[in-house]
């Protein structure tokens, strides 16, 4: 690499990282993005004028069918699906990471790596340390999505002995990149790529669909270690800091998430949680009653409030209510409600979910607040819309110290002087657990699709 | 029953034999690992050791400006990630036609994988950036 | 008045020599600078990039971790820098006694200028910190 | 250098990155200084042990020598004197900044930098501005010491065409560096040292004695960009770091200062800012009248206050009135009154001066709020107890567009219900521009000196 080359790079890892600063605030996050696309424009440039490269016309191909696709796949994408289209772009990134370390393998002149059959000794561990990672993300993330997507059960696939023998299979991948070093042959690369495929479908089918966002981030993260691992093969400072930076932000998603849900990292990756168990049945309620409103009371109450406060939740992303309850809120601003929103960091099922379900039916983000931000508001709130939200509501996080959810930090609803629920039943959410919350006096049950009941309430408000 | 405990002792010493073969090879290893580290010192600084230098300085530069993205855009953080973790472009562009001029399907395979995920990813984030709009 | 311009003249051409002199020593200067370059390449990373990647990184890092420390810090602040940035004493350690044999005074001086500043700097700062105290 | 040392050095590296980290909070910071110390020890140890450190016999009597007067120095020096001793100390970097410049020209053999009299030629640039730079540093931090500590009058010495001469004098560096690198000769690099000893007195002579810590700070940045170079000449990745830390360091406390002071900083580097125009006289004030208290006056107002707020500035470190200050905090808070401290980003004479002191006295830091933090504290406060401070008080900054300080974020202390201002007469501050709150109804002056007064006040509180 040339010292104009190793500049370009330079720069490039330089765009990169004021990229990710943009995305400290809405306003500089737009001009993040494009220090973001002028990076990866500048790495592929820099990349295509060295000279080891020569068959322009198949890259120019490569690059063309591959933009396409991803091209129309990002704009027809409906928003709801985001978290299922990020789990199915990394399933991609992995299977490319593990072309790229094969091609590498089967071709180490052109990375300066030695010869065939005498590949560099610290080439060969990140090599396949790289095909390995990359395989282990590329069917992880297949199942993600699968789960996601609702291809899959997103119920916990649990059986016995699972943990022995992914530990098993992860001993005997060990070995085998261990042989392979010794021997330099392809049986055993193709055999650590196979292992690793299967290992990574073994590691995410015991945990459950909801746990999905957690798993996708800390792919994510794998994703970006085994490129700084590639950036150590082929002497790259670029792919190294680009890895680092990536993992990072991987690993800190995954934690987010994990404190908010008050669950330790280890437990979502032994599985088992959440599924079938989480839809309760109707029945356990029976000596408790919860007061059932219809639309018309909904709409009364919330024309004579003087601040209503909106939490979003899964449902709302599931019924699409968005621009349904964006309309709500702007008829009870012309009536002079005072309107906010408030966001739980772990509403939804991937972190800013709801921020972007909001933002795409035009709320402005100033409306919009951090858990931290409005948790003392909710006192001097006369309606909080809950819609399509459960756990994040759930009091037995604060008051009861057996509940698996104790402790999760939560929005502190019940402050508020009325209570509405808009969800379809008085079942559970994720994590499974009633919400003695439906059962309080100052609650009112909105029964119905998130969507449906918010465009009866405009109904009834005009 | 002795014929089959012939093939078990057998299969037992051929399977030891290769361990053996196996075990070998892995001792030879590290002292090839040995030598490369000190062939590469040998002109010059090794490169793991800058490698590592700039690794842990981007560790914490990354923690650090991760730790700054609000909330609210923790959606496009992802999104921006999954595009640029596909510079590993780059190490498919070096392999899809090397020069003694042989043709890589399998680099040609992992540039369109990647290139659907820079177009896709940084297109996808646009899309979420550009509907988060002030009041008024 | 006529010697006195014989003499303005002469110096003014001395000097226009002199200069001459120097702009080619300077025009030779490039050259080899354009050669030093190249010949670091030659043997794998010039040490400039690789410095330069570390450079930036360390910049974003220091940037943020100041950013960070508290404003009732700030003075502690100023005096753990100040001894930090004694490590220059290295520079000195390396050249106070060459493989020559010879005995550097400068080099002698840096170390006892820097050794006042890491340990004053040091202690002050423990002076400094050890005052800072929780209620109760 | 070998592959240990150099993991040995980016470890050196890491521990001084989490010295500064550590300095987040009170609590973790001394565990950061630890780190730093570790860092330090380990650099130097390190380099003890690469083959080319022989004469460990020298080595050791110069640290020993250095130590000691370090030692000695940092146990001594009263709390009050610390901007000096910064700048004291910063003369010292430079300084040796200049022997390590200068040992590396007499013998590049020992760097590897080439052999004497054909070094290889970015040694040469680099070499030469680490030596130009320390100069610099050393005299600007001189004259800095000596006008803080007194020894030169604070005056700006302002003369015609200084900064044309200065300009002048840089452009000739400019040159003398060319010249040395086109001829090796020690004559020149003799000649750039000077240069630059008597540009660092010229550029910071004609700055006003106040202005000094921002000075102190700039001069902080450079010497930290200096060990950067000097990195780059020794291919030392530590020197490089640490230089870019303590570069970003003195630049964004500069920035801080400059920010607080609300002046730009080219101005503060352009001179001729405060100083003897700054102690006004009374007379000014004829037609205005303040209302001057007594010690017993102060005393009553406060022992009958629910709500104390001290704000203290550069007058309570001129007086040492930090522990008569504390004794009277206590007395008040057994007699059941709130009393709390607010600290402005620049109040005394350098940053996180005052935080220094009242730490000293004992004051627990979760009592001492910054300005952002108790700004809005203010108006239910009964009495702001103001002792030496007086430009971060003045409303002018708010109100009045004409004054030179008006920008400038101050505390609200004129929202509390009695302002009591303890300084030795009605002059001005730093700033040198009159305080119309002297003059207001709600305040009383408590002339005197911060120390004596607040004596008295204890006394009569008794
Ligand atoms: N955001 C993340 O990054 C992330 C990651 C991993 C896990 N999680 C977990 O996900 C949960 C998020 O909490 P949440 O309160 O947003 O969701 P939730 O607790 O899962 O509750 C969602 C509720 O929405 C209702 N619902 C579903 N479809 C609906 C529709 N079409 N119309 C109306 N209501 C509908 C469901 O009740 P009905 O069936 O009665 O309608 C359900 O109780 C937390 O437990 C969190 O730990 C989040
Ligand atoms: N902190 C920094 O980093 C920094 C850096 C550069 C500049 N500055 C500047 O320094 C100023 C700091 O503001 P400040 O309010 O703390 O100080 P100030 O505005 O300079 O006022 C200090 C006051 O203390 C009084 N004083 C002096 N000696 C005293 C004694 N022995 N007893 C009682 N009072 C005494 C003086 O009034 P009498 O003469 O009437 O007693 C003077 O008005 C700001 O203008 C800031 O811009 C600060």
């Amino acid at each position: 690499m040339g010292p104009l080359a190793a500049i370009a790079y330079l720069f490039a890892s330089v765009l990169f990282i004021l990229a990710l600063r943009g995305l400290s605030h809405p306003e500089s996050a737009r001009q993040g993005l494009q220090f973001g696309m002028m990076g990866i424009a500048l790495a592929i440039v820099t990349t295509l004028l060295s000279p080891a490269v020569t068959h322009y016309f198949i890259i120019l191909i490569g690059i063309a069918i591959g933009g396409g696709i991803g091209t129309t796949i990002a704009n027809k994408i409906e928003m709801t699906a985001l978290p299922q289209l990020m789990a199915a772009f990394h399933s991609l990134v992995g299977l490319a990471a593990v072309f790229v370390a094969a091609a590498a393998f089967g071709n180490p002149e052109a990375f300066g790596i030695g010869t065939k059959a005498d590949i560099h000794f610290a080439s060969l561990i990140e090599m396949s340390l790289g095909a390995a990672i990359g395989a282990i993300t590329f069917t992880g993330s297949l199942v993600a999505w699968g789960k996601l997507q609702g291809k899959i059960s997103g119920k916990p696939v649990t059986f016995m002995g699972q943990h022995k023998l992914n530990a098993i299979l992860g001993a005997a991948l060990f070995f085998l990149i261990l042989f392979l070093c010794a021997t330099e042959s392809a049986f055993f690369f193709w055999m650590i790529v196979l292992l690793a495929l299967t290992l990574g479908v073994l590691m995410i089918i015991p945990i459950g669909g909801a746990d999905m966002p957690v798993i996708v981030s800390m792919l994510n993260s794998y994703s970006g270690w085994a490129a700084a691992a590639l950036g150590f093969t082929l002497h790259n400072n670029l792919l190294i800091i680009i890895g680092a930076l990536v993992g990072a932000s991987g690993a800190i998603l995954s934690y987010i998430m994990c404190k908010g849900m008050n669950r330790s990292f280890i437990s979502v990756i032994l599985g088992g949680f959440g599924g079938e168990q989480a839809t309760s049945t109707d029945d356990e309620h029976g000596d408790r009653n919860a007061k059932i409103g219809a639309a018309e009371d909904a709409a009364y109450i919330m024309k004579n409030a003087s601040k209503v406060i909106i939490i979003p939740g899964y449902g709302m992303a599931v019924a699409q209510a968005q621009h349904a309850l964006k309309e709500m809120a702007d008829i009870l601003k012309r009536e002079g409600v005072e309107v906010t929103y408030a966001i739980h960091p772990v509403a939804g099922r991937m972190p800013g979910h709801m921020n972007v379900l909001l933002a795409e039916a035009n709320v402005p983000y100033d409306e919009v607040f951090e858990m931290e931000d409005i948790n003392r508001d909710f006192a001097q709130a006369d309606v909080a819309y809950v819609i399509g939200a459960n756990d994040i509501t759930n009091p037995a996080a604060k008051n009861d110290s057996t509940s698996p959810i104790y402790g999760m930090p939560i929005l502190d609803v019940e402050k508020a002087k009325t209570v509405l629920f808009v969800k379809r039943s008085l079942g559970s959410g994720y994590a499974g657990i009633d919400n003695p919350l439906f059962f309080e006096d100052q609650t009112m049950m909105l029964l119905g699709d998130a969507k449906k009941m918010t465009e009866d309430i405009i109904k009834a408000l005009e | 029953m002795a014929n089959n405990e012939q093939t078990v002792t057998e299969s037992a010493a051929d399977l030891a034999n290769k361990l053996k073969e196996l075990s070998d090879d892995v001792a030879s290893l590290a002292v090839e690992a040995g030598e490369s580290m000190t062939d590469s010192v040998a002109h010059g600084e090794p490169f793991l050791i800058t490698g590592l230098t700039v690794f842990v300085l981007a560790c914490f530069v990354g923690y650090h400006v991760v730790w700054r993205v609000t909330p609210a855009l923790h959606s496009p953080l992802m999104g921006i990630t999954n595009a640029i973790s596909s510079v590993i472009i780059v190490g498919a562009l070096l392999a899809v036609a090397p020069t003694n001029g042989e043709f890589s399907l399998l680099a040609f395979l992992a540039i369109i994988l990647a290139s659907v995920n820079i177009f896709g990813g940084f297109i996808i984030t646009r899309r979420m950036l550009h509907m988060f709009k002030k009041k008024g």
